[in-house]
């Protein structure tokens, strides 16, 4: 069985049917890829699975275990993490904060214990320090020399590295990335590719939505292709590659009279 | 009970006035203000002033307080909007808290703290006769009181509803963005919106000012904040909401008394918000009137 | 240098202000000027709780004097009819208006930005209107007189200075509590959640949990205030937690600046003082505190000391840890 | 370093310097002090100010004859808006000086109540035109009082409506804060003690302005007599909507509604209103005259009762100060002890018995827009 | 006509646009293309006033626009379709239209210009008395045209008509977008993602990449450009 599966799941907005019965699923050390034009639905299959919009008709398990009716902590707590479209980051708080928050459902520490101080506490919050830095190392000299910068001073390429470590931190069984590479340049996008590829070989599964064919085309292992709502295609990337239909819906169709 | 029905109408219709004011200012602006009631004093005074010292002329007193009110209005917004739009919430509120606090000592100057009256000489010139309806007199000032207060929420509505300057308002509160793209003065509008609002409150004042003949700077106080609760009762987007839930709560409160809960009798409206908000946040008719005012 | 004498160093700033504060009375002499000071130091606990939700988890609440309301009229009430010490009357009117809290909390926080705030004017506004209206149990708007004085550990508290010193104790626990709660785990959650709920619960963060622990904490705070601004002043009235006071208590953290534990007390400091200093202005002087508290807004609308966050942190108390693990471009593996 | 040590200094020491602002108090050669606290703003700022008014004038007329032992008298104001939180703070300020010798005020009971406790450590005397609630005097050896309290004036106005005018069914309409609760109670307990039947009870919150629920209520149990303990801007109100609404029954009240704003508001509506009142401006009696006469010269109108009550609290505070120097606090508290028969402008005020004044209180009633004497 | 020299414009700290530059000419059809985030909405902003930018300037027929409000910018002659439509959710179609020509002041001309939105729109017409909202997204998008042109626009500032829209719709859209073109003689700007749609109807083309213009071409060169293929979609 397949770490997530979406089954038949629909979603619609007062009559606007942002997703319509639309099944997937990812595997454990997959890397995934959604494409599809704008508007096709993918954010919203996110934040289907996610809890921040759930479904409105469909099945979604993780592990067997259903994510319907789970409010969005619950399912980050259960080892699904994302990463947004506009990036969300803690704006105010430090590089290090941001990602030290990724690992809240981890601790333990409560108002007494935060009071009163037993020694665990501190190991815990030195175990998420450390676990951070390490996460943040993975983008080398990039985030280690800003830890306690405010996260509003980044850089465009770097809140993204920084929001990816907050997803990446407490060590989820599955990540979504909304657009890694959406704003980048060349360089930084194949600093992103190389980091999805590494973080697939540590062992977490990754469903990746994403516009650039190249980074597609490189890092999936599989394609799925929405369009309005619907799956129109799936497949590995060479066949996703010829589908005219594909081609068609995310490119846009080239008119008669000019082609 | 005729006669408790028409005294809660004639209180409730004051909260109805006030609660426009807030509800035409938030449902534009998104902003709360907590100077609405000292609107309402500026504006009794203003009355005051004009049947004092020029006529006793109900219509002049309430146009002259429509003119001044308007300003203050435009003054308040710009203090407390105009210059702090990407500011935090709480800011502007707070502008309009020290708006007040200002306000209500600035009167105490000029207008001194004590309860000040319209003269009895000049009173009887603005007066009306009184007709008796089952056993219950009604003055005709109490009847010019509704009647404006009607009046005034008819203008409203069509304005709202019928102009160009209320589409554009309409329009701004449901997307300023857009319609600053489609070249409207939003700072006009929003402005617009205020000074309309404080408009209501201003006229608000003089009707009561006039009506108990009591002026005094706390006045605005416990009646802003009970309006303001019509208004979230209403939906604070909803005029049609905050006219009801004005009315609706005068007349409660009116039976309270009646019913021997006099002490309950002020915290009514806020319970009544609070039961709104925790049951029906949107208030009593959806509450967002203001932006979906229909005009056909 | 060795590792104590280092930490001496590190906190000498502390140390100063805590010399400095220990020896005011003394240094003010005056008895006005104490009691100025323990109106400041009631104030900075209040304006500290405020913070927690205002500051910390973004929730706007302008009914704060409610809970002030509460620990007073209950810590009055427990020490004058259930017969209790102070030094229980006080926890346990903290606990009473954390309780109050969580009534109020549980259900409003289902709602969303204003709609919350404006629960908390109505429940300021019921608050307030029962307090004046329950004669048996309030003495209504005549207010509880005759409130005894504090005594702990069989030592009464009745001059200035001993207030003062009881008032510091307080100001320091709960500075010393909050930057503790604050500087772990929780405190990142309420910053968080501030910053950005959708991303924070997305991240495994359970807001609502953390919302009702916030306002519950908050009113504990506030109703520790309540409980010692009643046995201090011995008369409470429902007047002194009027939905103004609230608005003050607002005033007081937005011009402080709020989201640290510094600006807070600066901005209470700063609004005791004003209308003291202007005492002499009589009648002008409410005008001089409205008029500061608009033009402050507009100029700097962060507040004295906003927008920043000055690290409180003690730090015999939380070396800080990252340094250790950082060295150059490499950190190091598990220990 | 020093730039965080300063970082967070500043703001503490800045405060510290705002303090040692503060402490740069005027240097008075040859005054005495006297402290005034009274609500200058807020709701009840016009009594503050007939207080301030008063008491100026009675200072400067001692102080143009030569002050008291050779000294200027100088009165130290503080406004206290009513808070009891401030008139607290007020105390300390005034006992912390020590060049005030006694204070004057406040004009509510829970102010001059919640500041008592303060003067009474510092051995300094409050002298209260106003505040009325039974227990203010008892707060201490330091704590008297001007005015008659309403556990004399109440049951006076009972015996008053029961045994003189016969009346049967009364209503009562107060307002609900700390004078006006004891106004009622010590009424009607009194009426029914008389044999009256007390038909209903009604509180009205500070700063209430429609009142016609309340009134259709009372007219319909038809009381043939209203107890009206409030103030004058609230008993216009009143009296007012019950004239509209053709709600006609003999109204009375306590001295409180004894000031010309009450005609001034209340119009025709307050024609018969009877009131037992501790002064009166055409009170016959000369210190009741003088001092009409005297506020009339200085302020160009007529004064109020508060006005008369604080004016007799200067006077007794000027006497005692006579008797006791002005050196010395702890004395000040004998002298008025031991004042006997003081002929003040409400009336001859004497403190053997307690520290609160018995006093012959006035009929008076509002006949052609004007304050008479009762005549029945 | 339009003319954007050298334009900075950042969002806080970050930068959204590098040293664009571009032209638009009475009566073309100009696409700017680019992905997510590239900075293609940023710069349809800029013109319009929405957002200032830090260097650079922007001319409209000879006339300085950077920094002035949108006011001014509309009534110069530019209007626009926003991005995601944002049409005035509880107005009337009609009201909407009305809104458009809201800097105009002759009320003859606006009531021949609502006819003609009608024959144009034939949508509009059917629907003129719903609120906004309750149209599909397809006539939505016909709304919000008909509502730019009630500005009587010389230059027509379009933000991703075919975001979200069926292919049924995109194709009708951009039919219109041409018959617009040239029956009223409107300059277009046109901002899409969906490239080979764009420079289907397009004279001129601009590609965009991280804030910057990395190409620019004619229309039938950038569609059989390989280099803009791998610029806007990195396929290899």
């Amino acid at each position: 069985m397949a770490l997530l599966e979406i089954e038949h799941v629909t979603k619609d907005f007062g009559g606007l049917e942002a997703l319509h019965d639309v099944s997937m699923s990812v595997d454990r050390g997959e890397i995934v890829s959604l494409i599809g034009p704008n508007g096709a639905g993918k954010t919203t299959l996110f934040n289907c699975i996610t809890g921040t919009m759930p479904p409105s008709a469909g099945r979604i398990t993780f592990e067997g275990r259903s994510l319907v009716d789970l409010a969005p902590y619950e399912i980050a707590a259960r080892g699904v993490k994302r990463t947004f479209q506009h990036i969300r980051l803690f704006d105010q708080m430090t590089v290090l904060e941001n990602v030290m928050v990724g690992n809240d459902h981890q601790g333990r520490t409560g108002i007494f214990s935060a009071l009163l101080r037993p020694p665990w506490v501190s190991r815990e919050e030195r175990t998420n320090r450390r676990k951070s830095i390490e996460v943040l190392s993975l983008f080398g000299e990039r985030l280690l020399p800003r830890l306690d910068q405010q996260a509003r001073m980044l850089s465009y390429a770097n809140r993204r590295r920084v929001e990816i470590a907050r997803a990446l931190v407490s060590g989820p069984k599955l990540l979504l990335f909304d657009e890694p590479t959406a704003g980048m340049n060349p360089h930084e996008t194949q600093g992103i590719v190389d980091l999805i590829r590494l973080i697939r070989d540590r062992g977490h599964a990754i469903l990746v939505i994403e516009h650039k064919m190249k980074v597609v085309m490189t890092v999936s292992d599989r394609i799925v292709v929405l369009d309005h709502g619907e799956k129109i295609a799936e497949g590995p990337p060479q066949a996703i590659a010829r589908n005219q239909e594909v081609i068609n819906a995310y490119m846009g169709k080239r008119r008669a009279g000019i082609d | 009970m005729f006669e408790q029905l028409i005294n809660g109408l004639t209180q409730g219709s004051v909260y109805a006035l006030l609660a426009l004011g807030f509800t035409l200012i938030f449902g534009t602006l998104r902003m709360v203000t907590f100077a609405h009631g000292e609107v309402y004093m500026v504006g009794a005074y203003v009355g005051f002033e004009i049947i004092r010292l020029l006529a006793p002329s109900f219509m002049l007193a309430i146009l002259v307080a429509l003119a001044a009110t308007a300003l203050l209005g435009v003054i308040i917004e710009i203090l407390s909007f105009h210059f702090l739009r990407d500011a935090p919430h709480v800011t502007s509120l707070l502008v309009t808290i020290g708006i007040s606090i200002l306000l209500i000592n600035l009167a105490q100057l000029i207008w001194g703290p004590e309860t000040k009256s319209i003269p009895y000489a000049l009173l009887d010139q603005l007066d009306y006769g009184e007709f008796e309806i089952w056993g219950v007199y009604i003055t005709y000032l109490q009847i010019a009181v509704l009647m404006v207060t009607v009046l005034l929420m008819t203008a409203l509505y069509l304005l709202i509803n019928k102009t160009k300057l209320g589409m554009v308002i309409r329009a701004t509160a449901q997307d300023y963005e857009a319609a600053y793209a489609m070249g409207v003065n939003v700072n006009v509008v929003f402005s617009m919106a205020f000074a309309i609002g404080s408009m209501l409150g201003g006229v608000a004042g003089v009707l009561i000012g006039v009506y108990y003949n009591l002026f005094y700077p706390t006045m605005g106080q416990l009646y802003g904040l009970k309006a303001f609760s019509a208004s979230v009762v209403g939906g604070l987007m909803s005029l049609p909401g905050s006219v009801v839930a004005g009315l609706l709560i005068g007349v409660i409160e009116t039976f309270a008394v009646e019913f021997g809960a006099s002490s309950l009798r002020h915290m009514i409206s806020f319970l009544f918000m609070i039961l709104i908000l925790l049951f029906r946040p949107s208030g009593l008719f959806g509450g967002k009137e203001l932006i979906q005012a229909r005009g056909d | 240098m060795p590792r104590a004498l280092r930490s001496i160093l590190a906190n000498l700033p502390y140390i100063g202000l805590l010399a400095l504060a220990l020896a005011l009375p003394s240094l003010l002499g005056n008895a006005y000027y104490i009691q100025v000071a323990i109106f400041i130091g009631i104030y900075i606990i209040l304006v500290l709780s405020l913070n927690l939700l205002n500051g910390y988890i973004g929730l706007l609440s302008i009914g704060h004097a409610a809970f002030y309301g509460i620990g007073a009229y209950a810590s009055a009430k427990l020490m004058m009819e259930a017969g209790l010490p102070f030094i229980l009357a006080m926890p346990a009117a903290g606990l009473i208006s954390a309780a109050f809290g969580y009534l109020i909390a549980k259900p409003t926080l289902k709602l969303s930005g204003i709609y919350l705030t404006l629960a908390t004017l109505g429940f300021n506004m019921i608050l307030f209107l029962v307090l004046q209206s329950w004669m048996s149990f309030t003495n209504g708007p005549l207010g509880i007189m005759g409130i005894p004085q504090p005594s702990l550990f069989g030592r009464e508290i009745s001059s200035r200075p001993q207030y003062y010193y009881l008032i510091l104790a307080l100001v320091l626990l709960t500075l010393f509590s909050m930057q503790r709660l604050l500087n772990c785990r929780f405190g990142r959650a309420l910053l968080a959640i501030r910053e950005d709920q959708l991303a924070a619960e997305a991240m495994g963060i359970h807001a609502a949990r953390y919302k009702i622990q916030a306002f519950v904490l908050a009113a504990f705070y506030a109703g520790i205030a309540g409980s010692f601004y009643a046995h201090f002043v011995k008369f409470i009235s429902p007047d002194s937690f009027y939905i103004y006071e609230s608005f003050i208590l607002l005033a007081m953290l937005a011009l402080g600046g709020q989201g640290n534990l510094v600006g807070p007390m600066v901005g209470a400091a700063v609004l005791v003082l004003i209308p003291e200093l202007f005492r002499f202005l009589q009648e002008y002087r409410m005008i001089v505190y409205g008029s500061v508290l608009i033009v402050m807004m507009l100029v700097r609308r962060q507040g004295l000391l906003g927008g920043k966050n000055y690290s409180l942190r003690l730090t015999w108390f939380d070396p800080p840890a990252e340094k250790k693990y950082y060295r150059g471009d490499k950190f190091l593996p598990e220990e | 370093m020093f730039k965080k040590m300063m970082r967070f200094a500043a703001p503490i020491l800045s405060v510290l310097l705002l303090l040692a602002g503060a402490t740069i108090t005027a240097h008075a050669g040859d005054s005495v002090k006297i402290g005034l606290s009274a609500p200058l703003t807020g709701d009840w700022a016009e009594y503050g100010n007939d207080f301030k008014r008063s008491i100026t004038m009675v200072f400067d007329k001692v102080n143009k004859e030569g002050g008291v032992h050779g000294k200027q008298l100088q009165l130290v104001i503080m406004d206290s808006r009513g808070d009891p939180k401030e008139a607290v703070l007020i105390a300390q300020k005034f006992v912390a000086n020590p060049e005030i010798i006694a204070e004057i005020g406040d004009f509510s009971s829970s102010c001059s109540m919640a500041a008592a406790p303060v003067y009474e450590k510092a051995n300094m005397t409050q002298l209260s035109p106003t505040a009325s609630h039974m227990d203010f005097t008892k707060k201490g050896k330091n704590m008297f009082r001007v005015v008659t309290t309403q556990g004399i004036e109440g049951p006076f106005n009972a015996r008053w409506a029961v045994k003189d005018l016969g009346k049967k069914r009364i209503a009562t309409i107060y307002i609900n804060n700390d004078w006006g609760v004891d106004a009622n109670k010590f009424f009607v307990q009194e009426a029914k003690k008389l044999g009256a039947e007390v038909v209903a009870q009604e509180a009205f919150v500070p700063g209430e302005k429609d009142f016609t629920a309340i009134l259709t209520k009372v007219k319909r149990l038809k009381p043939d007599l209203i107890y009206l303990p409030a103030f004058y801007a609230d008993a216009a109100a009143i009296l007012n909507q019950a004239k509209r609404m053709h709600f006609k029954t003999t109204v009375m009240a306590p001295g409180s509604l004894f000031s010309e704003k009450t005609i001034e508001l209340g119009g025709k509506a307050v024609e018969g209103l009877l009131v037992a009142a501790n002064y009166f401006n055409t009170d016959p009696r000369p210190a009741a005259q003088a001092f009409n006469k005297a506020y009339q010269a200085a302020y160009g109108k007529e004064p109020n009762m508060f006005a008369a009550l604080a004016y007799d609290a200067a006077g007794l505070m000027v006497a005692a100060l006579k008797a006791a120097g002005v050196n010395d606090r702890s004395k000040i508290r004998f002298a008025l002890e031991g004042l006997k028969d003081y002929q003040g402008a409400t009336g001859t005020i004497s403190y053997a018995n307690g520290h609160d004044p018995e006093k012959e209180l006035l009929k008076i009633t509002v006949k052609n827009g004007k304050w008479v004497v009762y005549n029945p | 006509m339009l003319e954007l020299t050298d334009i900075d414009a950042y969002y806080g700290p970050i930068q959204a646009l590098k040293n664009v530059s571009l032209t638009v000419n009475r009566g073309e059809i100009v696409s700017l293309l680019g992905g997510n985030a590239c900075g293609k909405s940023t710069t349809m902003k800029t013109i319009l006033g929405l957002v200032k930018p830090r260097r650079g300037r922007i001319t409209f027929e000879g006339q300085r626009i950077d920094r002035r409000p949108p006011s001014v910018v509309v009534k110069a002659g530019i209007s626009p379709v926003l991005e995601a439509r944002r049409l005035f959710p509880y107005l009337t179609v009609l009201e909407n239209l009305r809104m458009g020509a809201y800097t105009r002041r002759d009320k003859k001309g606006i009531e021949q210009d609502i006819e003609r939105m009608y024959e144009l729109f034939p949508v509009v017409r059917e629907r003129y008395r719903q609120p906004a909202s309750t149209l599909s997204g397809g006539e939505q998008q016909m709304v919000a045209m008909a509502r730019a042109l009630m500005a009587r626009p010389k230059l027509l500032i379009m933000d991703e008509p075919s975001m979200g829209l069926s292919p049924l719709y995109v194709e009708k859209v951009f039919e219109i977008i041409e018959t617009v073109n040239r029956k009223e003689g409107v300059a277009i700007l046109l901002v899409e993602q969906n490239a080979n749609m764009a420079l289907s109807i397009a004279t001129r083309g601009y590609v965009l990449q991280t804030g910057e213009i990395v190409l620019k071409d004619t229309a039938e060169n950038l569609l059989s450009n390989p280099l803009m293929q791998k610029a806007y979609l990195g396929v290899a």
